[in-house]
């Protein structure tokens, strides 16, 4: 194999496919970071749902009753941490940590209690979400270049695909250009600004915590409704983490978070290309090695490109009423 | 006519605090009512319950006579009460725009309401007089025109009730002056306000009735006519205030800093700092007077080794200061060991760590000083310097072990003060030494600073309180745009001519 | 949430044994349900972990490495910098160590040997944290980030130089070969024979001795005064004269140093290989460790331990009680870090209403 | 009286899709065929391994059968120390006369899937998809590489793994999207050896209507139409017969290979795959088979040191 090899469509196609994941947690932490709630029990949450929507999915035959209970554990546990972080002014970090440990823990022992699969759950089979095929897929098939276009790249995904996507637009419509997202930003910032101008910080807090318990479901979701076909203990594999280094790296502005999870879809998507090529000058590089390839290349981005990256203020403290 | 405000026995306490006793007291609808008193006194906790962050132990408030349960800003809000806080509640990375809108959008879209808000915020800043653009960012604005984007918050809202915590403390003259002038619209429109400040010249300046509290409880309401600032001070502090400190006779000794030529720019390129030259002697105070935002912080963290000069050299002591090539880091601590001690301008923010104890606040700084046995520090020796200095220093509560963020601002900044001067400093950089802080304590503030400077210390103060200036200088030098405009003698010293300078007009 | 109205002995020891209790008693429920009798599961982990001497041992050993780790993350929480990397540390501590025995163990006395496998463990690690303290110091990049990367970077590094290198020719397993006897830690069990045949060594005191240090440096001199202002309030810092991009790189450097050392108790302790994942998590349990004992050197001894008591009776709960798998014991970490680390004043009200009604 | 019979599973855990998975099936069908039980515990961490083979000496267990590499120094120490106790270690090497260490000659196995992955593919281009990249999984891609370079010399394999740390044996979606890439790099039959990963790569497959090979257990039934075939590794069997040994006394120390010859590893052509295995595809495989055991082909086992020829 050689250097012109290199799948530049298929780079692509494998970008887009990929960033749900990291797309729909990287969005739902912006909601609960940008409100002043550290949110590092994303891998939690989406392991969380992961199996919970796997395993509703299973037994009810139907994806759609998996997103729902998913979305319910999810949110469930957004709003223990919500309680933790805004009533009872505990810490955040440790609150999240938590989380992700007893997660991995209960996913498994609840899994294996019910499916006897080594806390796998069976193959979904027909419950999985299917593919949206776009209108007139077939009569351009066969076209060079537009049928790539309109057969796979825009079309040929699921529809949570299509709903990550266009989260992205969405969440920055919300954050600012609404009513919501002002004082969601405003709590996240100064929340004593916020509740001096009588908006209740405690609620927006909340409020940004359940919508991030929504979209966070739909990362474990698709990772087992869509991507897998099944759950399987630790599935989330540090989605979670990367999801938080998109945010951090973008940050926490959903645009830039966006170019942050697509940059791990794509360097994802290269490095699996790249493995056992022969590259011009180095030769063929250790697949081990080749794995670092996006790890490395968001450090040297963030070092070079993007120095300073400026956190809400707020963030993490726990609001205490007092001038 | 019903009073528009009526405390009746209001009590609070904070554990074994009593902030509040039995306070009772009414504002008269359509006045300016004053409230002073020590720090510590209880004017922000009342203020507070007035606005719905605490719930009181005991009392009731009365609002046009009716009893009302406040127990949420949101309600306090909504029956029409507005508070402009001490420290700023805006949001920094927002435009003003924004931050009025906040809490009152109007409605879901922020984009159907924006434009509307705009021009009602803008139709107010025209009929107020209020020099602000709306779509300026809060970070980007001057100290004065963020007070005054409070304001405009609280007219947006029409808040009938307006309270104002210490609104003057960071204010110039000017901007105090252009602060009233509203406070006299609003009066005109029949709003009432209550104004908390530790300047007693406003208080006689611009309210109809004052209340005078001390340790939670009232211990005097009085028509402002009636009464005079010595009363005043009297009635706060339990004991008359010396006006004019003693001092030794004005006689300066070898110069202990030349600056010579000092020049700031900032990464844009502007200058900041031009060209600053002036010398400074043993035993003499030289103040420095302006607005602030011309030159006058960045001065002063320059001289302390916070920030490094683009040209220029200053000499300490005949030799020049050792200003470092890219980084400032670490030079703070060569400067303080030349014998140059510096009380920042903002202490919360560079003067104290909130989150250590009083005790470990009194060696920031000098931490290197203070090693015993092994290098590790001797707790028993620190215990003890601490206690005396808090005494001596009249620190209150005297308690070294307390957080120093849970003490008021006039008692962290005495132990700032106490820790400096007991570094034994041959130069002393002040930076507004007073912001917010009680008469009684600015008494003992002004007596330490007097008395290093009668012990031959050369001292450079930074106020934009022309009384300040007026009470310590032995030599005025006036700032503004980054220059020095002007200097005279404190016999010479006169309102109007150091406004001028400090408006701009040229060296004379 | 105020303790201020909670006497010393109720926020110190009333509350978090209820917490702990709390904890415990949702993973009895969890237990119940799985069909096991809680009761008798609870008194297999505390038998294993902490009366049987063996046993005990073992937690004793857990914990001499998560001191370690714990530690590293304690350090440099207190300059305010979140250091998730400790994990890649240690790992390439081990890497440190290795190196030292391959070129050494042939020829060094063990008086000799062993600090030279220290010293490698150490700057290994804090090499492994040194360009995330770099880059945070000098161009802002936020360390969760980069220690983050760091941790995927450690793994791919290690696979590739264990595979390529470190494998003995012929060899299946993914290790390196094993170091000589001379390099191997003195076990605890030479001298006290009740502690059984367990990997307990001299690491233990080690791991004490750096919690005295530690506890000494951060609290009572005055590097450690800086550390904590730069922490605190940066500005405040700069203003004391505190060098603070120094203070970040060193601090990173001491942190990898000290989770690069916990590789010493695992490797030339217990293993006396380098192997792949042979950090196993303990990184990460480190970040909870330095989270719930408080960045204190007290706290940090006593969730190490406790740690360590999971680990062991944990395994001992799976051997004993084939319903109960192993990832029980996980479930119980989180639950116990929930419990006690995150809303460890949950109880505070109810405590101060039970104090005052007696008072009253 | 029956023999008292122990099992310790590695980091994997029992249910690993894999060897551990395997172990345990054959000490179950074990148990099942003589009601014999069996004490099995899994160790997490090499430290746990050395605590818990010692643990099960100490109940003086007639024969422990520790699964993976991973506890080679474990078994190897533990064996000193307990002369009495027999010990079958599986993957890997240990000394001492108490120890029988099952190795498999995996690239045997995997030539033979190898021959009949070339075979079926249209594109001549076969993938492999392992979970870290370590010795043992390079065993299986060489040995799958030399059987279809051997039909084909110029098939070309495509390989990648999915990652570095434990979580690479548990991530289907990093395996899915593996496979899938290589299949729009022209890739139509695909072996995957990647513990749970596997399944995301083996459903890939199904998805798009292209081939995969299997691994370990029979895994033909997972998707009857697209898979290929299975390169079995009878670890179920090494255990059975272990187990079954001591039972009737015959249990030997020593290291055993086993290749195909002796029945530790094989294809698997059954109901489920019958359909895609063409009788030339048979007949290949089948003569490819009897030239291994036969010793007229050599596979190379790239453990020895050697490089890999493919
Ligand atoms: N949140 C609180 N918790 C505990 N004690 C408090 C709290 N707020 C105020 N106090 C106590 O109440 C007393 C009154 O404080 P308050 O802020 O009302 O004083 P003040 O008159 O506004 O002082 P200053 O002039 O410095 O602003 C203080 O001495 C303090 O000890
Ligand atoms: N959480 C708290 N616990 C105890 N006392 C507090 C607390 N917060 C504030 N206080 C008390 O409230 C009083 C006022 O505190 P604050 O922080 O408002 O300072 P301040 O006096 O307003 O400062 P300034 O000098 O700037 O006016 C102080 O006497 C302080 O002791
Ligand atoms: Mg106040
Ligand atoms: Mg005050």
């Amino acid at each position: 194999m050689t250097f012109e090899d290199l799948h530049l469509g298929s780079i692509v196609v494998s970008t887009v496919r990929n960033a749900p994941v990291l797309l729909f947690a990287a969005m739902a932490g912006l909601f609960a970071e940008r409100s002043g709630v550290i949110d590092i029990g994303l891998e939690g949450k989406i392991l969380a749902s992961a199996f919970v929507s796997a395993a509703v999915a299973f037994t009810t035959q139907n994806p759609w009753y998996g997103i729902l209970a998913g979305i319910a554990v999810s949110v469930v546990i957004a709003l223990l941490q919500g309680a933790i972080a805004i009533t009872q002014k505990g810490n955040q970090l440790v609150a999240g940590i938590a989380i992700n440990i007893a997660m991995s823990g209960l996913t498994f022992v609840v899994a294996q209690y019910f499916f006897q699969q080594g806390g796998r759950t069976p193959d979904l089979g027909e419950a999985r979400l299917g593919e949206v095929v776009l209108p007139g897929s077939a009569a351009v098939a066969d076209v060079p270049v537009l049928g790539w276009i309109w057969t796979q790249l825009l079309g040929g995904h699921t529809v949570l695909v299509y709903a990550a996507f266009a989260l992205v637009p969405l969440v920055h419509w919300v954050l600012y250009h609404t009513r919501f997202g002002l004082r969601l930003r405003a709590c996240g910032e100064n929340p004593h600004a916020a509740d001096a101008a009588g908006v209740s910080v405690e609620r927006t807090r909340y409020l940004a915590m359940l919508i991030a318990g929504v979209l966070c479901s739909f990362s474990g979701a698709y990772l087992a409704i869509v991507q897998s076909g099944f759950f399987l203990r630790d599935m989330s594999a540090g989605a979670g983490y990367l999801a938080l280094t998109a945010m951090v790296f973008g940050n926490w502005r959903p645009f830039y978070t966006f170019l942050g999870c697509l940059m791990f879809g794509f360097f994802g998507a290269v490095q699996i290309q790249l493995e056992g090529v022969d590259l011009p000058v180095v030769g063929r590089i250790p697949g081990a090695l080749i794995q670092m390839v996006p790890y490395v290349v968001t450090v040297i981005v963030l070092a070079g490109l993007m120095a300073k990256s400026v956190a809400p203020k707020a963030i993490g403290v726990p609001f205490v009423k007092s001038r | 006519m019903q009073p528009a405000v009526e405390f009746r026995g209001i009590s609070k306490h904070f554990g074994a605090v009593k902030a509040n006793t039995d306070v009772s007291f009414t504002v008269a609808k359509g006045a300016i009512h004053g409230l002073v008193g020590e720090n510590g006194a209880g004017k922000s906790t009342l203020m507070s319950i007035l606005y719905g962050y605490y719930q009181a132990d005991g009392g009731d408030i009365l609002l046009d006579g009716q009893v009302r349960q406040i127990r949420s800003s949101q309600e306090a809000i909504r029956l029409g009460i507005g508070m402009v806080h001490q420290h700023f509640m805006l949001v920094d990375n927002m435009t003003v725009l924004d931050n009025v809108m906040l809490g009152t959008e109007g409605g879901f879209r922020l984009a159907s309401h924006r434009a509307e808000a705009e021009a009602k915020l803008r139709e107010i800043c025209a009929r107020y007089r209020l020099d602000v653009d709306p779509l300026a960012t809060i970070h980007d604005l001057s100290v004065g025109v963020q007070q005054r984007v409070e304001i405009l918050k609280q007219i947006y809202r029409s808040a009938n009730i307006l309270i104002l915590d210490e609104p003057t403390a960071v204010l110039t003259a000017q901007e105090t002056e252009s602060l009233f002038e509203i406070l006299k619209l609003f009066k005109e429109q029949g709003k009432t306000i209550i104004l908390i400040t530790h300047k007693l010249q406003e208080i006689m300046d611009i309210t109809d009735t004052v209340t005078v509290m001390r340790a939670g409880r009232v211990v005097g309401a009085v028509e402002t006519a009636r009464t005079s600032k010595e009363e005043l001070a009297n009635m706060m502090v339990g004991r008359p205030i010396e006006n004019n400190l003693p001092r030794a006779p004005y006689s300066p000794g070898k110069p202990v800093l030349e600056v010579k030529g000092l020049q700031l720019k900032d990464n844009t390129g502007v200058s900041l700092l031009d060209d600053i030259d002036f010398t400074l002697r043993a035993g003499e105070i030289v103040a420095i007077a302006g607005v602030s935002g011309n030159g006058q912080s960045e001065l002063m963290e320059i001289l302390s080794g916070m920030r490094l000069p683009t040209a220029g050299s200053a000499d300490f002591e005949g030799k020049p200061l050792p200003f470092k090539r890219h980084d400032p880091d670490g030079l703070p601590l060569v400067f303080r060991d030349l014998g140059i001690a510096h009380v920042p301008e903002d202490r919360l923010r560079d003067g104290v760590v909130k989150n250590f104890s009083v005790m470990q606040n009194t060696f920031l700084g000098y931490q290197d000083h203070i090693k015993g046995r092994w290098g590790l520090f001797d707790f028993k020796r620190i215990a003890e310097r601490c206690a005396g200095l808090l005494k001596e220093f009249d620190v209150r509560p005297p308690n070294p072990d307390l957080r120093i963020g849970l003490l008021s601002g006039g008692n962290q900044q005495k132990v700032v003060i106490a820790r400096e001067v007991l570094a034994k400093p041959k130069l002393m950089l002040v930076g507004q030494p007073t912001r917010g802080v009680d008469i009684g304590t600015i008494e003992a503030i002004h007596t330490q600073l007097l008395a290093l400077r009668d012990a031959g210390v050369a001292i450079l103060l930074v106020s934009v309180e022309l009384e300040e200036v007026r009470a310590l200088a032995d030599r005025i030098l006036v700032m503004c745009g980054g220059r020095i405009t002007g200097e005279l003698p404190i016999n010479e010293f006169d309102t109007t001519r150091i406004g001028l300078l400090m408006g701009g007009t040229h060296k004379s | 949430m105020t303790t201020n109205d909670l006497p010393r002995w109720a926020t110190a020891v009333a509350l978090p044994l209820l917490n702990l209790l709390s904890a415990l008693l949702v993973a009895a429920l969890v237990i119940h349900l799985l069909g096991e009798d809680p009761v008798e599961s609870m008194h297999i982990l505390i038998n294993s972990a902490v009366v049987n001497p063996e046993g005990l041992s073992y937690t004793l050993f857990y914990a001499s490495t998560f001191v370690f780790t714990g530690l590293a993350v304690s350090l440099a929480m207190h300059a305010g910098l979140f250091n998730i990397g400790a994990e890649g540390q240690m790992y390439l501590g081990g890497l440190g160590i290795t190196i030292a025995m391959l070129a050494f163990d042939a020829t060094l006395p063990w008086y000799l040997l062993i600090p030279a496998g220290m010293l490698g463990a150490a700057l290994f690690g804090a090499l492994w944290a040194f360009v995330p303290g770099y880059l945070q110091a000098k161009r802002g990049s936020h360390i969760v980030v980069t220690t983050i990367m760091f941790n995927y970077i450690a793994s791919q590094l290690m696979n590739f130089v264990i595979v390529k290198f470190l494998i003995p020719a012929g060899e299946q397993n993914t290790a390196s070969r094993v170091f000589s006897q001379a390099a191997e830690m003195p076990r605890l069990s030479d001298w006290f024979p009740v502690l059984g045949d367990t990997p307990l060594n001299v690491s233990f005191f080690l791991a004490i001795i750096a919690l005295v240090i530690y506890g000494v440096m951060v609290s009572r001199s005055s590097w450690g005064y800086k550390l904590r202002a730069v922490g605190l309030n940066k500005h405040a810092a700069h203003y004391a004269g505190v060098k603070i991009s120094a203070m970040i790189v060193v601090t990173m450097l001491i942190s990898g140093a000290l989770a690069g050392l916990g590789a010493v108790n695992s490797i030339m302790g217990s293993t006396h290989y380098l192997s792949l994942n042979f950090v196993g998590g303990a990184g990460f349990i480190g970040i909870a460790i330095a989270l719930m004992g408080r960045q204190h050197p007290v706290g940090i001894f006593l969730s190490a331990v406790l740690f360590g008591a999971l680990t062991q009776g944990g395994f001992d709960l799976s051997l004993e009680k084939p319903n109960i798998p192993p990832e029980m014991v996980i479930f119980i970490q989180g639950l116990i870090i929930l419990f006690c680390g995150a809303m460890e004043y949950l109880y505070a009200p109810v405590l101060a209403k039970l104090l005052k009604g007696k008072q009253a | 009286a029956d023999p008292k019979l122990g099992i310790v599973y590695d980091a994997g855990g029992k249910f690993d899709k894999s060897f551990n998975q395997s172990a345990f099936e054959g000490a179950s069908r074990f148990k099942k065929d003589t009601g014999i039980n069996f004490i099995e515990v899994q160790a997490s961490s090499d430290t746990q391994a050395e605590q818990v083979l010692r643990g099960l000496a100490r109940k003086k267990l007639d024969l422990i059968a520790s699964i993976g590499f991973a506890q080679t120094q474990a078994v190897q120490k533990v064996a000193k120390e307990f002369p009495n106790v027999r010990f079958v270690l599986i993957d890997g090497v240990a000394q001492g006369n108490n120890v029988n260490s099952v190795t498999f000659k995996e690239e045997e196995g995997s030539y033979l899937v190898g021959v009949a992955g070339a075979l079926a593919s249209r594109t001549k281009k076969l993938g492999f998809i392992g979970g870290i990249d370590i010795p043992l999984i390079r065993t299986f891609a060489c040995g799958y590489a030399q059987g279809a370079k051997s039909v084909d010399k110029k098939a070309e394999i495509v390989q990648n793994m999915v990652g570095t740390t434990a979580a690479a044996w548990n991530d289907p979606a990093k395996g899915g999207e593996l496979a899938r890439s290589q299949f729009e790099r022209g890739v139509d039959v695909v072996f995957a050896v990647a513990g749970g990963s596997g399944m995301g790569t083996l459903q890939m497959a199904k998805e798009k209507g292209k081939l995969a090979i299997g691994v370990d257990s029979n895994q033909n039934h997972l998707y009857p139409g697209t898979m290929l075939t299975s390169m079995v590794k009878r670890v179920d069997n090494a255990v059975y017969d272990s187990f079954m040994q001591m039972k009737n006394g015959t249990w030997k120390a020593g290291v055993t290979a086993k290749g195909l010859k002796e029945g530790g590893v094989d294809w698997a052509l059954d109901a489920n795959n019958r359909k895609l295995i063409t009788p030339e595809i048979e007949k290949k495989v089948l003569g490819a088979r009897k030239d291994i055991i036969d010793g007229k082909i050599k596979v190379i086992d790239i453990r020895t040191g050697a490089a890999c020829p493919a």
